[in-house]
């Protein structure tokens, strides 16, 4: 594992290993949740994935922002949103993030500087180049991490975007979340380049490629585009190597895809991965291992629960919070 | 219904079938792409998503029949999607664009409404442009507000733009064939709740033309006019009504462009009692330009205001029950029936 | 007119001053700039084009006294710049984005209408999008179909999004000011052929509320109600109207999101009949959604059917005679007025 | 002067010549017919660049298509439409390429290829891109050139159809008129890259710089990608340096420029650049030269008049033409 930062807080690994697992967990009974019929509409989660939002979080200021994607959950948990919330809004609750309006695709915490989810492929990208040049202007020192899928990186508003970002010197980092497919279209098929950090030099920025099964490496990455963009010098491209275990959403057949093949990424798998490190290196001993494990797990039941006993919204709350 | 213009079915001039919404989407694509080698299908996940092709399965089975060069995967560029096939169309081919979700139309406006409404008169009628933009629309899926909107009135605003939006099997297949022989662009809009739907369509070749509405039910009290999802309301309610001494009319434009005001018209000679329905925002929504026409052509027949039943003015809701009071239901079509009638 | 609501100018309440619709602009510009720095001005051509600043000029000056930080010449990218706009307004500063012809838009409905809208909804209430889009639309200049269109409709048509369509150079100002002060996405639409018009401006600092029509002139007989242009083609026509007997109220809704229907319904109640105008294409204009409007809330007062007057369903055309023909002009809102009120 | 396909034929080098006065001569009396009143609207000239749509469109088959853009007059000229029917189009003349009813940025020659001028900024990417997928699956060996200036090079349809083009490998020539400015915005204020043809890598295509007051240099880079496109081998970036002596439309008082820097340029002229070489080659006499100087003004003197003669079209064509 990537360790050029290092070493880090035994703190700070241990809660990048709660993270993990929280994610891990948390997408395990949301899947549950949605065939049980009690989360609706289209959810789409981020297992196998989680080592990208948790590693470049983990580099990132509490007063960073970042924008996410329809896969949005682990971008959630990883820059510190709270499950309950989380859960209550995937129950569409009144206690939810977003009162149950938004569901899924639309979690956002503005205050932990999580800009949202979103719908639109490629609908974060002015959103977080906006919150960069907003940052410069009110001159915090805030960075932006823009979370998008390779299938995004075909939008036009990425290359806007990336273009704004790079003239203005803009801090932001557009992490591109290479998971091979975007829906049934593989990466192959949808784009016109194998390395897509070719696409960095474009807009004039660094590209790095990272393999996104390693939680520590994704750190790294981040953290040197993080320094880049604090030092002014402007917006940085990471992409990221990774895979989604599952279908795109739930009950996606999947047929452009093969068994073998999400066999072979299972192996990856970045939690494990980085499980075995903390024990390897002596950071974590396997029942303090087994330990997070629980506590995770306690969590997510107390979320489900919380989400479940919640409130439905009133029906009056419909025309609020819309002034037009 | 099937339409008395239509063509009788070969062989069996009144045989029909029922199939739902989607497999007649699918074999209208499948008969024009058949009967003509410039049709061709372009989207994303339009060739193997799911159940071999679209997601919600219109294009199935369709890149098995006529491979890659004619069932095109896209990147996710919806504005390069529409640009390419406005291009193809220019350039002698008939694409099929789709676009997932009318949502995503926002990021493809340019191409449509700039470009290919336009060529045709900026080129001095020197240009045609015959493509299609199949698209789907509507609330009912908890996949909230940027995939759950209706957005037909932006696109029946733009002069060059021709509408249709089915509400049975039968027209959905019916007016896609005209659609793909249009010389001109179409907005083809589908609801996302009624693909699954089922009814009888013609066993054999037909078309219907753009601009022809339909009288889904012959009624003398008040005239409803109803899109997409809300048709089968009105029919519902109009049987319910019925109990009550309240005859209900009705109709389903099929196509907002051009609109069959003289349907519409006859009818509330009739009646002089109209309730318009869609799930689109009311405000700025469609009602408001049926309710005009109607007023500029039979003004003195209204006995009572024109009602709309329509989406209210938010972004559609995540959770069900608001989803649910975010659009209209049965009931409020019931109810804007019954109220518009004299007891 | 100023509005009666404004606040009286500093040391001289009632002083005002001719000056022009885009230097009008250009003031609340400036004036909210130097009042708040979380104004920002952004778009193509804002700093140094032409002469200092602007396309038609509004932005002129601000780049000298508020340097580039604060006036920032974009890329041709609009799509990008709605969007940088809107991400900038959610996290704490308050943009002012131009977008050079509202045909532009086109490219950048995405994040207007799928995020600046949405956002604070769908999060629930927690976000503010201080944002305001600045373009400007309409016919007359001989640039044909893509640089003369009026769409106010689309914007209208969308829940969170409000919208202003100023006629005089004093709404100019006092709406800007209010849409700068808002905490929603106002789609701030002004005229092309507005900016030259000079009309009396309070001299000192005032604002003008969204959702606040102006009755520009009383009368009994007929309500005029008109948008951009056409405020001052009712105007004169009211004056011509007025040597045959016809007594014209002529009403600028200023807004059409939040539209002030209680002014429009009150002057109906008195008038009995209706003229609508507006260059916007007819079929699926504001004219309909007015109309619509006025039907829910006043029918038994209606004596004769709304009618509007807008423009043609075609492109507009370059030719000079043909582009005056595809949008109302003087005689086409006399001739309504006239043909609308009995002899 | 670029000579790698040369020699070629005598009258075809005569004909461009004749090609680049026709432009120049005719932007000249555009002008003046716009300060006289009888051309209204916008009008954007060409002045300068001629070199670019002369030298590129040589290098075509007469059933090339091409797209272009608002400063549409050379491009079009190039490729081979008649200033009569431009001409009267401007004076919005019933008999006007498109009956008077789109003007300056709308003008198009279906038959000839001509795709048509373009009011929006990058509104020509997906029509070039469709009309590249159209030859390709007609089989029919067109090639489209899609003209674009440099402040178009960062519209999110340039990347959109880029990438679509080079993943299906359409016979799309991507040709980028740097004239350095877009209007008062200059190439380096609004762009991340100062040699824009880094970003063809980002599409997998060859990217290649070309003087653009060099008409031969132009011809040879279109040749070669005309012949790679041809061959099924995919799309080309070309970017032209070039430069446009006038104001960005008429009127224009160009505070973002040095006339010094104008002046520069102007010397660099493509034209006389041209003529200089015809005759310095020995292709052509000095007479001879003068001779088309001659009959370029005839034409040109022709078309306006047949446009001032023509009628104006009848108020009956406003709703002709548009069908919905
Ligand atoms: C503008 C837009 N187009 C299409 C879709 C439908 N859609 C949702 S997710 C998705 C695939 C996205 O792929 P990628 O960006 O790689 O992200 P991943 O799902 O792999 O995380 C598509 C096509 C959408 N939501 N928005
Ligand atoms: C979508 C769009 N945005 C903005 C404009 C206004 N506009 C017209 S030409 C132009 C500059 C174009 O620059 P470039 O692409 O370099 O072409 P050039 O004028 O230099 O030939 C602009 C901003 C437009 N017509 N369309
Ligand atoms: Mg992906
Ligand atoms: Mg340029």
């Amino acid at each position: 594992m990537a360790v050029k930062v290092l070493p880090l807080a035994r703190t700070t690994l241990l809660d990048m290993y709660d993270r993990l697992l929280t994610i891990r967990f948390f997408e395990t009974r949301v899947i549950e949740l949605f065939r049980e019929g009690v989360i609706r509409g289209s959810t789409h989660t981020y297992i196998g994935m989680e080592a990208d939002a948790v590693g470049c979080c983990a580099a990132l200021r509490p007063d960073d922002y970042i924008t996410s994607t329809h896969r949005g959950h682990g971008h959630c948990i990883g820059k510190g949103g709270d499950v309950r919330l989380m859960m209550a809004e995937l129950l569409g609750k009144a206690t939810g993030y977003c009162k149950g309006k938004g569901g899924s695709m639309h979690i956002a915490d503005i205050d932990a500087g999580i800009l949202g989810a979103n719908g639109i492929v490629g609908g974060g990208m002015g959103i977080a180049t906006g919150a960069g040049l907003s940052s410069k202007m009110r001159g915090s020192g805030q960075v932006c991490v823009c979370f998008f899928g390779e299938g995004g990186f075909n939008q036009g508003a990425l290359h806007e975007n990336a273009n704004i970002a790079s003239i203005w010197k803009l801090p932001v980092i557009y992490f591109c979340e290479n998971n091979q497919y975007a829906m049934s279209m593989s990466v192959q098929r949808a784009t016109s380049v194998s390395d897509l950090t070719v696409r960095a030099a474009a807009y004039d920025m660094p590209g790095v490629n990272v393999d996104g099964m390693d939680v520590l490496a994704v750190y790294e990455a981040t953290h040197q585009a993080a320094e880049r963009a604090r030092a002014g010098e402007g917006p940085s491209l990471i992409v990221s190597k990774t895979y989604r275990f599952e279908g795109h959403n739930i009950g996606d057949p999947q047929p452009y895809r093969s068994k073998d093949e999400i066999e072979e990424w299972r192996k990856r798998d970045g939690i494990e991965r980085f499980g075995r490190y903390l024990i390897d290196e002596g950071i974590a001993s396997k029942s303090e291992i087994e330990g997070i494990h629980q506590e995770v797990h306690a969590k997510i039941e107390d979320a489900v629960e919380f989400a479940r006993e919640s409130p439905e919204p009133e029906l009056s709350s419909l025309e609020e919070d819309v002034y037009a | 219904m099937p339409d008395a213009t239509m063509a009788p079915p070969a062989g069996s001039p009144t045989a029909t079938r029922e199939i739902s919404y989607v497999m007649a989407l699918n074999e209208a694509l499948r008969e024009e792409m058949r009967r003509d080698p410039r049709v061709f299908v372009m989207g994303e996940d339009v060739a193997i998503w799911g159940n071999k092709g679209g997601v919600y399965g219109v294009t199935q089975g369709l890149y098995e029949e006529f491979g890659a060069e004619r069932v095109r995967d896209t990147p996710i560029s919806e504005e390069g999607i529409v640009g390419t096939a406005v291009g193809a169309a220019v350039t002698g081919m008939r694409p099929v664009a789709e676009i997932m979700y009318i949502d995503f139309m926002a990021l493809a406006m340019d191409p449509l409404v700039n470009q290919g409404a336009k060529l045709r008169y900026m080129f001095g009628g020197k240009a045609r442009v015959p493509v299609v933009i199949r698209t789907q629309e509507g609330a009912g899926r908890g996949i909230a507000a940027q995939h759950s909107q209706s957005l037909e009135a932006w696109f029946t605003h733009i002069p060059g733009i021709k509408v249709c939006v089915p509400s049975t099997p039968a027209d959905a297949k019916g007016l896609l064939k005209s659609a793909i022989r249009d010389d001109n662009p179409v907005m083809f809009i589908e609801h996302k709740m009624l693909y699954a739907t089922k009814g009888p369509v013609p066993a054999g070749e037909y078309t219907i033309p753009l601009g022809q509405a339909d009288v889904k039910r012959e009624g003398s009290d008040v005239t409803f006019i109803g899109i997409h999802t809300m048709v089968s309301k009105g029919l519902t309610a109009a049987e319910k009504l019925a109990g009550e001494g309240i005859d209900v009319e009705v109709i389903d434009p099929r196509t907002l462009v051009p609109l069959d005001i003289e349907t519409i018209v006859r009818s509330v000679k009739k009646t002089g009692r109209v309730v318009i329905a869609h799930e689109a925002y009311a405000r700025g929504g469609v009602a408001g330009e049926i309710a005009m026409q109607i007023m500029e052509n039979a003004f003195d027949y209204l006995d009572a205001p024109i009602v709309r039943v329509a989406g209210r003015n938010v972004p559609i809701p995540y959770n069900l029950r608001l989803e649910r009071a975010a659009v209209p239901q049965e009931d409020d079509v019931v109810n804007a029936l019954r109220n518009i009638v004299p007891r």
